[in-house]
């Protein structure tokens, strides 16, 4: 076969929204990269979700993609959809749960476990002990993130107290600066974000500019710009790994159905340079919590943990599994406020 | 210097030639704009005008027309009744979501019961749930005379920020997938489906809800009393009282009439081609609509026209991102010239360009 | 809840600045409106602004460059519109609106390349003591220079209408172009300056957003700006004093929402980030009952003017 | 004397019409000059020519021996030349200080031209508040407006343009006092009107225009109104027939009838009655601004009034909106042709469905038969003698005669048990204005009962049965026609409704 394997990407943002898109984009390129000339890829961006999606996806099958990824959870029903008419072709769809036809893998990436890093940092540099998340929509997602990050937060710092603020949106700085300044103002010192725009790094740099002592950390990129303040780390989301085996595995005719949740262990959540306006020890504790969960040896998410409620969620010692995790729609014991809905 | 001469009467040539010379302009100006991107501009061009009609794939692409362009066509067809009468309802994207939520939450109410009665009920109910968004602008304005430009469009990031959001991630949540956002997909169960009718073609009940809406519209405007007000009332509002418009009522009827057919464009959506209601569901066409009923200079069968021309701009332009790389972004400048250079060549149906100079303006 | 960690000193500062971009484009459409023009397409002067003016920003590495191109990028687009509704006598809400579209699509297209980017905002002035001073410190003298330029405007704009002969003029166009025009005054010269300066404070107002309040560039960043901007106008009654109120007012309530809702108050997120445009509406109506029908709208406000003679 | 102004060979073309075709004659300094002509004649043109609001296509003009050629009014003012024009050049949302201000060069500070147009407009006669809003004023102060803002310049020339159609009698006495004034303080005057008599009485020269070209010079001191009038048309007039007149039962009655007013500047309507019988001509006079449109709507339909307010032939009709008060009989024409009795844009076929729809029979269960508009279109224009290509053209296009025309042959069509018709000859020349007087009457002939609502005193006197004035909203007792004077009229028109009785005449109190 002399035929280069046509790999497909559909995109829910620009490719230069520098997060989300953007580190997708970048796993395109590694392909091309890892497979030179065997590979051709073609992307479409900004591809709204719903009917449009569909469109878009058909067209590239259409077209003689062998393999399309598509890169939101909005895409969940156009992919499986179009993958009933397409039996031939491999579709991924990332961050989904729906696997209809034999033809339709998914993927995710445990994005909970950066958190924890995040927020052992975060319980440390606290003066104030009040740490902001900026949530995107209550989700699961955003939930697993919000009690990782409290949890070791905590850990390391059993004065802190969690605000989080819902933008509604992935991608809207406007919305996510306001919010980080609102946070701000109410003494909040450390944000994490859960939004993917570099606004509110932008918002706690004007911060420290004006006297402030501010920390953030970058989401689904580096946000390398605002190294090494306010942006002390970050959780970057790198799907190359996956994209090169997938594709590998296409061009093999190894190619099955899987459903895949890695994590840091598998290079899918990476933790960005931590900069030195991070004390060694702090430094060094979140790089041992980092190697122990590359190792498997530590789950975030290990007993005892109290639901908000206060009733038992994990007991002394206990894990909890896959299926739990990805319907999570609780806080855990210490978290004020309630989940929208 | 060009002048402008009022003409006695509106030239019927130019007001049939001038969409025609604006969407030549538009190809020209839009050729240059796709070759200032470095790109082919007659590749750029086949890519969006030619391909989704003609091309390889038209098969596909035929249809999609369709479906992109029924609930553009329905939306547009009911704002060009308000717009001949100076009634801007420029809101129609809020009513678009909250006749879909509203017909999806009436239909969900019955889940998992497959009597035939659910979709007819949603029907009447996506249309309702317009009818009433559009009515809070109709009777502020009516009432209190406040300006229905600002509150229709105030009400759209209501609906969408509140009304939407909520609802995908609270209040119609699809219960089975605990904590992800969306409604259950509506498409896929039997009760409240939106099916094509005639596979293939992408006609779905939308898209006949669309031809209806011109047909009636159509008459409406040519032969009957209430279209002749619409009229009247766009053409000189005084003269429109004097012959016994009722201004309120006529505010009340636009509105509620591009309400209720903007929510049915949203529900045919949400239980046709979108499938489901996600916190992305708003999809533009409300504004889109705008243009199009523009585009089709208020006239039901320009709109049908300028649907179909907006729709191949869509698909088209779809096309051309994945296969030359053009930025979605170009689609959009692309269809802003268009409404720009209609709006421009419409001066020559009521005016005479001369050149040399008048009176000192 | 613990409505105690909102600082008032703190929320008075950041509403400021968030009812900085709406209060420039306001004011600029203000002054549209006295002309007797109604310019929909705000919003897409804006977001042009905007993007010029982050543009010009990243390749002068100038705040101030910055603006002077956004408050010349809102012009010419303004001047477009111009162009179509007092030369070729189009319809200015058809027109304003179509404006409003390609601004969205043009200024998605040449930002491409810039989002993401970050951009060397502006500084807020340091005056030593005396923005160190409790409460007026921050609140009065703890601002970045465009908040003190937009307050300015407002009293230019202001002085311009009620003291100077130009203001009289331009006020006079508004009212009553015919008569206007038989006096010999300019009508379509005299709107298309003020669709031009309106444009410019758009811009302007634009770019605080992408330079100062975000600070960086993204599609459709503005995000309904300019149509609260268009609000506070009529809600304002057209009185350069009752705009930077209804500014201020709308600012605060942006600013008010997060507060609370970073405070933990227990009011539903989803009508908290609707608040804004609830209470716009809430406004619109109450305003509706002071000023009877019509207000004090220009009357001339929207109409075609063509000097046959 | 020696000339003050100079035209030679002026000449202004439209397209279709040529405005002003070689205009020439001479202004004197400190003379009334005259200026004459039918509608259309070009008299407009020319003094927007002289403005410098019109640029001719061919023509020279001298001021005071020199070359002048204004190329914009601001260099008309610096030369010395004011102008009050047709329609009020005025803004009502400003005060009468700044009104002023905008029509001068350079005026002073507003609180020095407040304290000069205080002094200058009681020097005149003409008293006026510079800090009011101008859209608060009666038309008679709005005028003083116009006429102060040009004093305060020290005008050389200074040209007004149909002055005084707003005025009361009473008004029109003190503007030519103030007038005479100014000539005797050496300034010339170019002075236009329809009104002969007012012509004869101040002006020392006058020149007169027919279709763009001056067909010649008048004494007006010398000649009598009617030689004018048949100067300026070019033909014989003849005025409608009398007719008999026998009034029958009551047709329609107002009782008590208060309105307030539509819009910021409006006039309320207080208290008004009156009753009408069929065959009976009731003339409504009064100055602009008094009521007049706020009647007609009342009247239309357009705005309701409270129950029990008016009644058409024993049928409480005060709630009805504009469509059932057709159908029963009652139908209206509007002063303002464009814009309000007829759609600008509209052709004449739809212009005519606007209101005939429903009694000529044009709906089917709410759908319009276009073919029976189009007959009725075509039917009206036969009639009236509309002159037009036919029903397709839009009504913008007919000249305003013409389209007034169209406009009262459409109601009068209609059968209507009572018509009411507000202006309906204004600004319509005097063949014209004849064939639509007599339509009225022969209606009212025929048995329907007629209002007529009109500035035009002469045209009342002529027409109607009864006459009652219309002041500030308020409507006087009608009195018998016959009985009236000018005077008297003026009189009326002013506010001074309690004569009843004072002479002894009998007044019918409805
Ligand atoms: N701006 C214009 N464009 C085209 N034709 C015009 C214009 N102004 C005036 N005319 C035409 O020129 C002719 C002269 O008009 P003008 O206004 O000077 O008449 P007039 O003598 O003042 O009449 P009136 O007694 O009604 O005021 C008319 O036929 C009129 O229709
Ligand atoms: N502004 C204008 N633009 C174009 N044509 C005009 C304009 N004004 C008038 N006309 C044309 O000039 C002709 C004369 O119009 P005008 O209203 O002045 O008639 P007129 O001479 O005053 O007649 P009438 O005595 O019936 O009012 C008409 O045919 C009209 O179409
Ligand atoms: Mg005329
Ligand atoms: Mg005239």
């Amino acid at each position: 076969q002399d035929d280069p394997v046509k790999v497909g990407f559909i995109y829910v943002g620009p490719v230069g929204d520098g997060g989300w898109t953007y580190q997708h984009d970048q796993g395109r390129l590694a392909v091309e990269e890892e497979f030179g000339d065997k590979v051709e890829t073609v992307y479409q961006e900004s591809v709204p979700e719903g009917a449009d999606a569909e469109r878009a996806i058909t067209q590239m099958a259409l077209q003689g993609a062998d393999i399309i990824f598509t890169t939101s959870f909005g895409f969940m029903e156009a992919t499986n959809a179009v993958a009933a008419k397409f039996p031939d072709v491999k579709f991924e769809h990332a961050t989904g749960f729906m696997r209809e036809h034999p033809n339709v893998s998914t993927y995710d990436a445990r994005f909970y476990e950066g958190r924890a890093v995040l927020g052992t940092i975060a319980g440390h540099l606290t003066e104030t002990n009040k740490i902001g998340y900026i949530g995107s929509f209550p989700i699961p997602e955003n939930i697993q993130g919000i009690n990782a990050a409290y949890l070791h937060a905590r850990k390391v710092n059993p004065e802190v107290e969690m605000v989080v603020t819902w933008a509604y949106t992935w991608f809207d700085p406007a919305k996510e600066a306001d919010a980080a300044r609102a946070m701000i103002d109410q003494g909040v010192d450390v944000i994490l974000q859960h939004t993917d725009s570099t606004a509110p790094q932008a918002a706690a740099q004007e911060a420290n500019e004006n006297g402030g002592r501010v920390f953030t950390f970058g989401q689904a990129s580096d946000m390398e710009a605002f190294k090494p303040l306010p942006r002390v780390a970050s959780i970057i989301d790198n799907w190359a790994p996956y994209y090169i085996e997938r594709v590998g595995a296409v061009m093999d005719g190894t190619w099955e159905q899987q459903a895949t949740w890695a994590g840091i262990a598998g290079g899918e959540v990476e933790i960005g340079e931590i900069t030195d306006a991070v004390p060694a020890d702090v430094k060094a504790e979140a790089e041992e919590l980092i190697a122990a969960m590359a190792d498997g040896n530590y789950h975030p998410f290990t007993g005892p943990i109290n639901k908000q409620d206060g009733s038992v969620w994990l007991e002394e010692g206990e894990t909890p599994d896959d299926g739990e995790l990805a319907s999570m729609d609780f806080y855990v014991e210490g978290i004020s406020g309630g989940i929208p809905n | 210097m060009i002048r402008l001469e009022r003409r006695p009467t509106p030239s019927r040539f130019w007001s049939a030639a001038a969409p025609i010379l604006a969407v030549a302009l538009t190809l020209v100006v839009g050729a240059l704009m796709f070759a200032a991107l470095g790109k082919d501009p007659f590749e750029a061009l086949r890519a969006i005008f030619w391909d989704p009609v003609f091309g390889e794939f038209a098969f596909y692409f035929r249809g999609q027309l369709l479906v992109k362009a029924g609930p553009l066509i329905l939306i547009a067809v009911g704002l060009a009744l308000g717009f001949r009468a100076g009634i801007w309802n420029i809101g129609a994207e809020g009513q678009y979501i909250v006749g879909a939520l509203a017909g999806a939450a009436a239909g969900l109410a019955f889940y998992p019961s497959d009597s035939w009665l659910i979709f007819p009920l949603m029907v009447a109910c996506g249309a309702l749930g317009g009818f009433l968004w559009a009515m809070i602008p109709a009777l502020l304005k009516v009432t209190l005379g406040v300006n229905e430009i600002l509150v229709s469009l105030m009400l759209v990031y209501v609906a969408e920020r509140s009304l939407l959001a909520s609802a995908a991630v609270g209040w119609l949540r699809n219960p089975d997938t605990v904590g992800f956002p969306g409604s259950r997909n509506l498409s896929r169960w039997e009760a409240s489906a939106n099916p094509e009718l005639i596979a293939g073609t992408g006609a779905h009940w939308g898209v006949a809800a669309a031809l209806i809406a011109v047909i009636f519209a159509h008459v409406l405007l040519t032969r009957h009393l209430t279209g002749f007000h619409i009229r009247l009332t766009g053409a000189a509002p005084r003269a429109a009282r004097f012959a016994g418009v009722v201004p309120g009522r006529l505010v009340i009827f636009c509105m509620g009439f591009s309400g209720a057919l903007a929510g049915l464009a949203g529900l045919f959506e949400a239980t046709g081609p979108a499938g489901q209601i996600s916190i992305d569901f708003a999809s533009g066409y409300g504004f889109t609509a705008i243009i199009v009923a523009f585009l089709g200079r208020l006239n039901p069968l320009g709109i049908v026209a300028a649907g179909l021309l907006m729709a191949v701009t869509y698909v088209g332009g779809d096309n051309a991102a994945t296969n030359l790389g053009l930025p979605a972004a170009a689609i959009s400048a692309f269809q802003g010239m268009l409404l720009f250079f209609l709006l421009a060549v419409d001066v020559l149906t009521n005016f005479r360009l001369r050149a040399g100079k008048g009176v000192t303006a | 809840m613990d409505l105690s960690s909102i600082s008032p000193t703190l929320l008075i500062a950041s509403l400021m600045v968030a009812a900085t971009p709406i209060l420039l484009a306001a004011i600029g459409e203000m002054v549209v409106e006295k002309s007797g023009v109604l310019n929909l397409g705000v919003e897409g002067m804006m977001i042009m602004g905007a993007v010029t003016g982050f543009i010009a920003a990243i390749e002068t590495g100038s705040p101030w460059a910055g603006f002077l191109a956004a408050a010349a990028g809102g012009a010419v687009v303004a001047l477009l519109f111009g162009f179509l509704t007092q030369v070729l006598l189009s319809n200015q809400v058809a027109t304003g609106l179509a404006l409003t579209l390609f601004g969205l699509g043009v200024s998605s297209l040449i930002g491409q390349g810039y989002v993401g980017i970050k951009a060397n905002g502006l500084r807020r002035i340091d005056l030593g003591w005396l923005t160190d001073l409790p409460f007026v410190g921050r609140v009065i003298f703890g601002h970045d220079p465009m908040v003190y330029l937009s307050l300015l405007l407002v009293a230019l704009v202001w002085g311009f209408l009620k003291y100077t002969r130009a203001g009289l003029i331009l006020r006079a166009v508004g009212e009553s172009h015919d008569a206007a025009h038989a006096l010999g005054y300019h009508v379509r010269r005299v709107r298309l300056m003020a669709i031009a300066f309106g444009g410019a404070c758009a811009g302007l107002g634009g770019a605080y957003l992408s330079l100062v309040r975000v600070p960086q560039w993204t599609d459709g960043m503005t995000a309904g700006a300019g149509w609260i901007a268009l609000a506070i106008v009529v809600f304002a009654s057209w009185r350069a004093g009752r705009v930077l109120v209804g500014a201020y007012l709308f600012g605060g309530i942006t600013v008010l929402q997060l507060n609370l809702q970073t405070a933990g108050a227990k009011v539903s997120v989803e009508l908290l980030s609707a608040a804004p445009y609830l209470v716009t509406i809430l406004v619109l109506v109450l305003i509706s009952f002071r000023a009877g029908r019509g207000g004090d709208a220009p009357a001339d406000l929207a109409r075609p003017f063509h000097a046959s003679g | 004397m020696t000339a003050l102004l100079e035209l030679r060979g002026l000449t202004k073309a439209y397209p279709g019409v040529v405005a002003n075709d070689g205009v020439s004659f001479t202004v004197e300094k400190g003379g009334v000059h005259a200026l004459l002509g039918e509608n259309g004649a070009g008299k407009s043109t020319l003094v927007k020519t002289i403005y410098g609001l019109v640029r001719p296509d061919a023509g020279t003009m001298r001021l005071d021996g020199q070359p002048y050629a204004p190329a914009e009014p601001r260099a008309a003012r610096a030369a010395g030349v004011a102008m009050v024009f047709q329609h009020f050049s005025l803004f009502d949302a400003l005060s009468v200080a700044e009104n002023v201000a905008l029509g001068m060069e350079n005026p002073p500070g507003l609180r020095d031209l407040s304290r000069r147009i205080r002094e200058v407009s009681d020097a005149y006669g003409l008293p006026l508040d510079p800090l009011r809003r101008v859209g608060d004023l009666s038309a008679g102060e709005r005028q003083r407006v116009e006429i102060v803002r040009c004093l305060l310049q020290d005008p050389r020339l200074l040209i007004m343009d149909e002055p005084t159609s707003v005025l009361t009698p009473q008004e029109v006495e003190i503007l030519f006092a103030t007038l005479r004034q100014l000539s005797q303080e050496g300034a010339s005057i170019l002075y236009i009107s329809h009104k002969l008599e007012e012509i004869r009485t101040l002006c020392d020269a006058a020149t007169v225009l027919r279709g763009g070209k001056v067909v010649g010079d008048a004494d007006p001191r010398q000649a009598t109104a009617s030689e004018l009038a048949e100067q300026m048309v070019g033909a014989k007039l003849t005025a409608p027939r009398a007719r008999a007149h026998e009034p029958g039962a009551a047709m329609l009655t107002m009782k008590a009838l208060s309105m307030p007013p539509a819009s910021q500047f409006g006039t309320p309507l207080h208290d008004l009655s009156f009753e009408l019988r069929a065959g009976e001509v009731l003339g409504i006079g009064g100055v602009a601004g008094n009521g007049q449109d706020e009647l007609l709507a009342a009247l239309s339909g357009e705005r309701p009034s409270a129950a029990g307010t008016l009644w058409l032939e024993g049928r409480d009709i005060s709630r009805l909106r504009p469509t059932p008060r057709r159908a029963a009989g009652l139908l209206t024409a509007p002063e303002e042709r464009l814009g309000h009795a007829a759609a600008p844009d509209m052709s004449l076929t739809e212009n005519a469905a606007m209101t005939g729809a429903a009694r000529r029979g044009m709906l089917r269960h709410g759908f319009l038969d276009w073919g029976r508009a189009r007959a009725f279109a075509t039917d009206i224009i036969g009639a009236f003698d509309v002159r037009t290509p036919g029903p397709h053209v839009a009504a913008r296009a007919l000249s305003g005669g013409n389209l007034q025309k169209f406009v009262i042959g459409r109601e009068v069509l209609q059968d209507p048990r009572v018509l009411v018709v507000n202006q309906p000859t204004w600004g319509v020349d005097a063949a014209a204005a004849n064939a639509i007087r007599q339509a009225l009457l022969d209606l009212a002939a025929d048995g329907a009962g007629v209002i007529v609502i009109s500035q035009d005193l002469d045209e009342l006197l002529e027409v109607s049965d009864r006459f009652a004035a219309l002041n500030a909203g308020r409507l006087g007792a009608p009195v018998p026609a016959a009985t009236l004077t000018m005077e008297r009229i003026g009189l009326m028109l002013g506010g001074a409704h309690d004569l009843k009785g004072s002479r002894g005449e009998d007044v019918a109190h409805v």
